[in-house]
């Protein structure tokens, strides 16, 4: 059909640090070496943690884990690129943000340790693990709307995946963003697969950061496997935000290198091929690469690093297997301000039922 | 004083607590410009400006998504979700956060915005626009419920579901809404959620209801007076999650006969949870058994039979009946 | 930041027949005068009936209307380029469509009467009215995937308003047609206005047809006042979504003349310029013109289509009120293929009742 | 016959089915090249395809509202739904569209989709991987809703739903996914929606349970056996949508005892409706108050506490005791 061309749209693409740690010294964000050092102890750090808490699932001393495992770059240097009143909103697979963002090791460790307690950070502005993928997002977008209705000069961040693009509330949180103009970030962890569903079954769209031509907002793609893009690419978005110039969708391409969860077997569905040509783009190797080149970064002070993130490791560890058992009340103390009679009855129920009874294990206390 | 309509009553209720509380924004579709479909909000954008009352786009999730995030900055978030039959694209939000943010975070932040939505049936509506979904979010831990059945009850509950610390979904019984007037003070006041109001005194049988079936059940007093003149306790729940246990127990043991009415399906609405209670805790007492006079468990039909699905005055004393002649 | 592109994208835009009736020649699909005539009687009809049940209803005989005044061209343009296997899943505003593909006036009216005995259509393919905004487009993507499954040689048609294109579902429906390569169109009736909420509302991207985009397929904006725009661009989508090319999204630019239903006044949130702007690009107008000028259409000849018209709605209008009140067994028997004894037990107790009271009134039949 | 465990069970069904009826098709997420989170669907996809075995994007909504145009289409779609928790984005397709569109066109299409969903706790799973969330569905009217209790109901009660021309939740427990194995017959077989089992006669108290709690009171019966030794009949319901009525009603008419086991929270879980359904139709009958065990009206704790909020053997023989002790 003959036609008439309406609108042109275009999508950007950044990356810096290529696979072998070389940059492209004209997009180098400005960070200072020890800043970049930073940046990088904190990647050591999160690795260190994942390696770690995979090993304890194993020995049957933790729950279910969702390892971040070769995703270090996008939740790292994006968190290192908020400022204090910034907010982020996670999913399942940014304890790195949370490193960055001062949260304790020991709160990461008691989520997958099914324990409440977890959620309640000494430090503010963080949203806890939210599980129903894509629901987290409209979080992010309500905050910023809370900012603009404030007029602070803050930001909010929202982290989802591959998969979570797939979800009706991923659409409306970005429309209410593009529409209200919030002052929002939406950073997308496409690590290629959704557990056993790879990118192409999720959409038949290009690229993710295609799809903020939807809603008329800025979109662009990252090398999510390079800290430095991310964090340039983040630090310009929330540039944007924070002055009233609106959203951005930033999709960060990276690779799920560990199973989906310690439930999930995932040499079930893809090649090990695949996984060894991530492996080579590693984004913790070529960042030391990086810092080794450019003399930042000694193989001794490296050592130093990984010594001082598996203390940090076994510190926590300490501490969250010697953190004493919740109490039975727990389960019911939270849902309300002031809890209701009636669940204070439950309440009062369980605890005459387990007088009658001995202790079921050493999972609660009542 | 001065006489308002339910509709009146929401309106002052909101253009009060957005007065004393600069934390309280509106949103939902059409709340602004057309101070929505039924002018429950009308006046308020103009009055507190756009970016307090906030015409959203079409989409339920986003709109009570966006609240619990508003709810978790700090604001207070009253949203309004056109009809309650559309409530359910939130669903996902509302049960899965709302009610959860703040056992979640052990009480660092919580989610505690008002969800107001327009429910039941008798106005002769489309498809979906005349649901009873109370149920749902009364089975839901963490939201509490509230569901006014007077303008006066409406104004109260309404400001203290606002100033309330949790979750309310706010349901308002849209055949209420212009079908009389009352006295309703001018000045902002509130009405504890969580408590039942004695509408009618009696000692025969005690009659529970809520929302627009508490004036189906003053018609059916009306009835009563002229034939049966059983001495008939009407209980109005007003909030029916957290359900004001004490009351209808009381009630009942002074009765000994319950008849619940409800608009709702039968299976699982309402009456079920009341019913059980009373089998469980006042079995002794009863003298009788439990009547439930509700809608069907069917979809609430088209309107050229609604009226016979929504429980009439004559069908609540016709349940009446069963209980006292048994 | 520096940039590469990585992508380009580009909407196209289609119409054929300006405001004043004039065509661009090149541009005209195939179509027989008889045809043209049959397209634009189909038109007349429509109008002649959304008069008449806007009057019905103000005079207490019919329930809540919602009108399609002013958006004629898209269901009938677009129904017009269907064959019979194709499936219509509609909205609430195309009476037009049922028109075309012979659903019978009477089903139209009952439907705004509370009958539920309207949607159950004498001809095929044709879902009943869906309220819930937006829902609808996934039972299209549906019966899309089972012609798919099945081989057949169909398309599944899904309407929607501006306002629809806001609800997550409208996102699930267009991802799972772009990734499974669904026989699925898309129409937007972009009228404009969502009740009160006006298009830049709904969402900031410019138009409605770039949302293709995001889920890499086709997408096209077309006037949707415009007739004969509207049937090319259908039949370009179809006989691509035919020949397993995938689904297209079709943005019809158009407008709601009257209030959104007759619960509504449209006076309140917007100007009578506006009104008037749209009054002058009336697509049946501008299709009486253009046949007038072409000499496929007479004042007669016009004139008789009128008449034809108006006795047709006035015979359906008086089935319509002679149809038999519906049994109040009705309200349980289609609930499951085979009543369960409890709703039969409650069916029983419903009419027990009755037998003890004089009749409600004359809504119903026990 | 051979022993197969739950998850095994509802593998069998599902193969047999596909072979047998070409218009059954499986979708949802992970369902195809994984088999299913939990293997469930293993295998399906290599053998009839990925036309048949649809591995879709991660949306709930999506998965549902498609499966509702394949059902209108004519063919038989047999949902995932990954977890229970998952459920409520498409909240809105199931209550509006696949209970309703029989209704809706009067018999012309229907919505006969089964929709596959793990629930319930007790595997020390991640917040939302544990829910009880039946009794929305239940009190859905145009739903049927079935939850096995053994690998041999799974298998003839999934093949009675795919073969159920109406709109089905079918819920897995997923403690009993491979909690024990019991002889399964290799070939098709179905055992019929509506109808509840007696899992054990006896005459002194009625338990009623469903899903993984019927496991837990055989648990309660073995603690029973060895100490109070009271007569115990417990009934599993294995359909809870539309209730097997007369099958509670004839147990309790002998016992005069009821104690019903429900892992979900308490207020308004199916529990609530029995009870009602007792006090309005057997009062008479009851020697004691209902007894309800449940979950509290509390979200399902994180699994560190998981086990003091699903209800123990233990606990229902606690229960059981209050009812014979009253
Ligand atoms: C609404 C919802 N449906 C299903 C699940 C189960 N589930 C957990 S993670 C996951 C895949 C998520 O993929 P993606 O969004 O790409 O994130 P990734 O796991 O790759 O980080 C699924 C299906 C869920 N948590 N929430
Ligand atoms: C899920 C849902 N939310 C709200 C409504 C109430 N409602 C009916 S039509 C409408 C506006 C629809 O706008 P649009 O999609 O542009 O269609 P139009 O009415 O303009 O044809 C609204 C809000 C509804 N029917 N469904
Ligand atoms: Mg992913
Ligand atoms: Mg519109």
């Amino acid at each position: 059909m003959p036609q008439e061309v309406y609108s042109n749209f275009s999508i950007r693409k950044l990356s810096i640090l290529d696979k072998d740690g070389k940059a492209d010294e004209k997009l180098l964000p400005k960070l200072s070496p020890a800043q970049l050092k930073e940046i990088y102890t904190h990647m050591v750090l999160a690795r260190t943690l994942d390696e770690k808490i995979l090993k304890l699932q194993r020995q049957g001393r933790i729950g279910t884990y969702s390892p971040g495992l070769g995703q270090e770059a996008i939740p790292i240097g994006s968190a290192y690129a908020t400022q204090k009143q910034d907010w982020s909103v996670q999913s399942f697979r940014e304890h790195g943000m949370m490193i960055v963002r001062g949260v304790p090791l020991l709160n990461i460790m008691l989520y997958f340790g099914g324990d409440e307690r977890n959620a309640k950070y000494p430090v503010d502005n963080i949203l806890p693990n939210s599980v129903p993928v894509g629901s987290q997002t409209l979080h992010a977008a309500g905050i910023a709307m809370g900012i603009q209705y404030k007029q602070k000069d803050a930001v909010a961040i929202a982290y989802f995946g591959d998969g979570g693009t797939s979800e009706g509330d991923f659409h409306e949180a970005l429309n209410f963003a593009g529409t209200l103009n919030l002052p929002c970030v939406f950073i997308c962890q496409n690590n290629q697969w959704a557990i056993s569903v790879p990118r192409k079954s999720q959409t038949h769209a290009e690229t993710i950061a295609q799809k903020a031509i939807a809603y008329g907002i800025e979109g662009i793609q990252v090398d999510g496997n390079d800290v430095l893009a991310v964090y340039a690419a983040t630090q310009e978005a929330l540039a944007r935000a924070r002055t009233g110039k609106g959203p951005t969708l930033i999709e960060c391409v990276t690779y799920r290198m560990g199973d989906h969860t310690t439930a999930d077997d995932a040499t079930r569905y893809r090649s090990p091929e695949e996984v060894q040509y991530w492996r080579e783009r590693d984004p913790l190797l070529r960042m030391q690469k990086y810092l080794l080149a450019q003399g930042m970064l000694s193989p001794q002070l490296d050592e130093q690093i990984k010594n001082e993130s598996t203390a940090k490791v076994e510190a926590a560890v300490l501490q969250y297997e010697q953190f004493p058992a919740p109490s039975v009340d727990d389960i019911f103390d939270y849902h309300y301000k002031q809890t209701p009679a009636d669940l204070e009855a439950q309440k009062k129920e369980l605890h005459a039922f387990l007088d009658t009874i001995k202790p079921l294990g050493n999972e609660g206390e009542k | 004083m001065t006489k308002m309509n339910m509709v009146q009553a929401l309106n002052s209720a909101l253009m009060l607590e957005m007065e004393s509380n600069k934390d309280v924004v509106v949103l939902g579709e059409d709340v602004g410009v057309d101070g929505g479909v039924f002018r429950v909000t009308e006046g308020l954008q103009s009055k507190y400006g756009k970016q307090r009352v906030i015409d959203t786009p079409l989409a339920e999730s986003g709109i009570i998504g966006t609240s619990i995030g508003m709810a978790i900055y700090g604001l207070k978030p009253v949203a309004e979700v056109q009809f309650s039959g559309f409530i359910y694209p939130a669903f996902n939000q509302i049960v899965s956060h709302a009610a959860r943010i703040r056992n979640r975070t052990r009480g660092k932040y919580a989610s505690g915005i008002v969800v107001r939505t327009p429910c039941s049936g008798g106005v002769k509506a489309l498809e979906h626009h005349s649901e009873s979904t109370e149920a749902f979010f009364i089975h839901t831990p963490g939201l509490k419920v509230v569901m006014p059945a007077s303008p006066y009850d409406a104004k109260g509950l309404l400001a203290a579901a606002i100033r309330d610390p949790d979750p309310v979904i706010f349901f308002e019984p849209l055949k209420l809404y212009r079908a009389y007037k009352e006295e309703v003070p001018e000045e902002a006041y509130t009405i504890p959620l969580g408590k039942a109001k004695v509408v009618q005194e009696g000692s025969d049988v005690t009659l529970i209801a809520w929302g627009s079936m508490v004036k189906t059940c003053q018609e059916a007093l009306q009835l009563n007076a002229q034939n049966e003149k059983y001495s008939i306790e009407l209980i109005d729940l007003r909030t029916l999650s957290p359900l004001d246990w004490p009351a209808v127990h009381k009630s009942v043991q002074k009765t000994g006969r319950c008849v619940i009415v409800q608009e709702a399906p039968k299976t699982l609405g309402l009456g079920a949870e009341i019913a059980a209670r009373l089998a469980e805790e006042d079995l002794l007492s009863l003298k009788s058994p439990i009547v439930r006079v509700t809608g069907f468990d069917t979809m609430m039909p088209y309107f050229k039979l609604e009226n016979y699905y929504i429980p009439s005055p004559e069908r609540v004393l016709h349940g009446v009946k069963k209980a006292m002649q048994f």
